[in-house]
């Protein structure tokens, strides 16, 4: 199979999909040009700094589908500190692997949350370094602005 | 429910297919070369498999090479008509920009050798004008290659028409008939046509098996070097089994092939009208000039793969694009050829049938497909409808 | 009687190739580039064959690609050696006089492109010595391509030796192992083959499929353009029931070798005795370094096609020269590289054994031959004994 | 069939083969390099000049054999001017065609007959034309003298 088990369970059962309508951040990356457009929604608990919810939307292939379900999971119940950490490979790992010329979709994942943690920081006045920013340019799949490499 | 609707892909082989490869595979295992009485009988049957595409392509069986895949025979057919226009100071070629993969990279490779290639555009019904291949034209055009079927969205060119205008300029025309042919009726004689592309595999036959004709008195350029099989123009011990499979598989096409054009019509229709219903999804190509089994359609805001996946979760196969480039993440260049944007051709779906495919199985697909659109559409970001 | 002895031209498939073949005949008939199930499980099967030649052959799946024929391998070996070569402007190449004609014909058109080959003559035993490969390297040798086994007389050529020296050498190594696959232990690492062509039909797998190994880092030039098929090197949809056959038949060959061989020998020495009492006989090619199944010998005064035409009269398949070109006139350029002279190289018989043959038949051999070669050399105008 | 039922069965019971210890002409044609020697005897009833017997003894391929055997047929019984004008192609209408690459064998049936019946002119100090003083010349597939085109 192109896409391992756990990949397939999470494209045709995806985890925290749907909009969230008061959510304290919201990260949209990605564009249906290429084919992936994922956006992320997510709630911060302000004591804490822990995401107590969080829910996507995707269009894309199986795979953007599932990284976004993955990494939704990954970063539920997580300080957002922790969240920014999230790499794609973590996500690639946690669903057993991805075709190669997949990668790119996790990367894309990687890039939603932080898009949606910038967000958040940006509407609470939070600081953040230079980091944060830009995209991490590690996605050599598509021509435009945050694909590097 | 079980319905395989990627039919332009490849298909099943048919019994009668199967029937003709079994004896090779058993008794008659000789090689043809041999001249002993197993090497005779196989070299017997090798010609009777080139007799029957003779017959029904309205060849001579010595305009009949067998070849490794369609892909060979438009290879094959491209470099050879290069090396004669090459010889005579003729590096232009025409093209269209739907052709099949193996036709453009070939192209792509000659133009990196000094030829120059025009890629006659797309309109939107996907149907080219022989106009337009005479607009191409220039005095130092060697070769006209353009498609009898699309693979994608299976319109048909006026091939016929396209021949003459080449027979009357002078200029060789190939066509890659790879999708059209056990489907529609093919005269290389009544069309003008000097070099044509099949592969068995997509009428019933088996994989593995290419047929190149190639115009008596045209010089074929030898791709794989070697021992004098194909009169020298293909090495490599013939794969005798498939070959004969692959003649009884056209056979049998060619001879229902009206029977089987009707009934797939019937069903290419019902497929076409009932889906079209779901809002936002628009059919891409002519409907009339058009191969009986071939439905393409775009759903907005839908991404293909996810479709297909989701479709074959329910047991039903069909594709978005051609098969060959389904591991790219490009959309078609078929369909962006026709003028679509890529967010709409990103959203393709190809069902292609054969006469194996059932009213049944269509109407699974019509109960389907609908609420696949909608799951889809409903977890889009993009998608507020 | 009906005896098949000439299992070098091409082999039976053997039922545990057509048990693999079947399945994918019948139910698992999908494109292993189509996204779908049946496509996956194509894809799937299609690795499966790939890594049963890798384990045979101590190479890595990656390095395995499927082509058409064994002479389709030997094709795209060269012509990837001698483009890696012409980018360092190293533009010699060499190999021996009595190569396959995939490997010969392919070189002199390399001649023709501005390329330099040296040919190895080749010394009565038919074995040549890794020496005189060393003496004809050059600082701007590109390739060094010695078949693993001839073809004609069997004899095995000294592969490790050669492998090594290339090595050392920072020469690319390519062998054409189309004889030996199967038949011989094969260990690319160990040997050190850059390069390597195998055909399927030599060792009781389907006609229609070739085998090349390319060791990693090697860029493979591609011969036929198009899909993405095997990475890109070898466009057209696979053959998947072929490519299934050729792993299950090379997987049991492989696991059968010493057996067989040791059944073979037996038979083939036991021919080799008995033919070689038949007056004014010679026995060609080393009778120690050779294909357990392989048994050569000239007759004086007799020409091959008569001898094998009443062989076959008695119900024995055999051959004289290679089946490729038994169309053609002139004799073996394989005997003649020994330094048969022409008279004597038109009377060639091969015989060539595979595991099927029994030694009742080989008797059957043994008892009808002198007869025939009587006979012939009483008709003959220039035979007084 | 690479061969046609007439060329094997003259193959497999070639007709008028062997040795004639007393015969008025003999020609032998071919050589042994490019693997075809024929020769022909014939014996010539000196008062009529119809040739009552005819041998020969063939070393070649199938078709060589077969050629050899149609050619005595045809010309046996026969006065030797119309030997003379035994025609390759009339020898391989006989046998019901030829493979391509195997013409050449009939060309040398041919010349087997012409170089008999030049050796019993020679023999009998019978003139004759030019024209049978030499090979052919049709014979296209060996590299030797009489091998014209
Ligand atoms: C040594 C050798 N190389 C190459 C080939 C070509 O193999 P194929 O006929 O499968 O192309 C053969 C057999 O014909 C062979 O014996
Ligand atoms: C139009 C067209 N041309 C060429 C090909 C190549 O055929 P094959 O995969 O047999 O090489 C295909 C199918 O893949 C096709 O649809
Ligand atoms: S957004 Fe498509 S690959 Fe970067
Ligand atoms: S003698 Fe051999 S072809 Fe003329």
């Amino acid at each position: 199979m192109l896409y391992s088990e756990k990949v397939m369970d999470h494209f045709q059962n995806p985890r925290n999909v749907g909009k969230m309508e008061d959510a304290d951040g919201i990260g949209e990356v990605g564009n249906a040009k290429c084919g992936d457009i994922m956006r992320m929604y997510i709630k911060v608990n302000p004591e804490t700094q822990v995401i107590t919810d969080v829910k996507f939307n995707t269009f894309g292939c199986g795979s953007a589908i599932a990284t976004s379900s993955m990494a939704t999971e990954l970063i539920k119940g997580r300080p957002v500190s922790e969240a920014l950490e999230l790499s794609n490979h973590a996500v690639v790992e946690a669903l057993d692997g991805l075709p190669p010329q997949k990668l790119h979709c996790s990367v894309l994942a990687e890039e939603a949350v932080r898009a949606a943690v910038r967000d958040y920081y940006d509407k609470n006045g939070i600081a953040y370094g230079e980091e944060l920013r830009e995209c991490p340019g590690h996605c050599e799949s598509c021509g435009h602005e945050h694909c590097g490499e | 429910m079980k319905v395989y609707a990627d039919n332009a892909a490849t298909t099943a082989v048919s019994e009668t297919a199967l029937s003709a490869m079994l004896p090779c595979l058993r008794e008659d295992y000789g090689n043809p070369s041999s001249l002993h009485s197993w090497g005779q009988r196989a070299a017997e049957k090798l010609e009777e498999a080139r007799a029957v595409f003779a017959a029904r392509l309205h060849a001579d069986p010595k305009e009949i090479i067998f070849t490794g895949s369609g892909s060979e025979s438009d290879n094959q057919a491209i470099r050879t008509a290069a090396a004669i226009g090459e010889k005579k100071g003729k590096r232009h070629i025409v093209s269209t920009k739907f052709e099949h993969h193996a036709v453009l990279h070939t192209l792509k490779q000659l133009e990196q050798q000094g030829f120059e290639v025009t890629l006659i555009d797309i309109p939107a019904s996907g149907v080219i004008a022989p106009a337009q291949v005479e607009r191409a034209l220039r005095p130092d055009t060697c070769l006209v290659s353009v498609m009898f079927a699309n693979n994608e969205i299976g319109t048909i060119q006026p091939i016929g028409a396209i021949g003459e205008l080449c027979r009357s300029r002078g200029v060789l025309f190939h066509t890659d008939a790879v999708q059209a042919a056990g489907h529609l009726n093919i005269d290389v004689e009544a069309m003008h046509i000097d070099l044509m592309s099949l592969s068995a595999h997509k009428f019933h036959g088996p994989k593995g098996v290419g047929v190149l004709f190639a115009r008596r008195g045209i010089p074929l350029t030898t791709l794989i070097q070697g021992g004098a099989q194909e009169r020298g123009k293909r090495a490599g011990t013939e794969n005798l089994p498939g070959i004969c499979g692959a003649a009884a598989a056209f056979d049998e096409a060619c001879a229902n092939m009206e029977e089987n054009a009707k009934k797939l019509t019937v069903l290419r229709d019902k497929l076409i009208r009932e889906l079209g219903r779901i809002p936002h999804s628009v059919v891409n190509g002519d409907l009339v000039h058009r191969l009986p089994g071939n439905v393409n359609l775009c759903f907005e805001g839908i991404e293909g793969e996810s479709l297909l996946l989701l479709l074959d979760a329910r047991g039903i196969a069909a594709s978005s694009g051609s098969a060959c480039t389904s591991g790219s993440l490009d959309p078609s260049h078929v369909l962006l050829a026709l003028g679509l944007p890529h967010e709409v051709a990103h959203g393709s779906l190809r069902l292609s049938l054969s006469e194996y495919n059932t009213e049944e199985e269509v109407n699974y697909i019509i109960d389907v497909l609908p609420g696949i659109v909608s799951y889809l559409r409903e977890m889009s970001p993009v998608w507020d409808e």
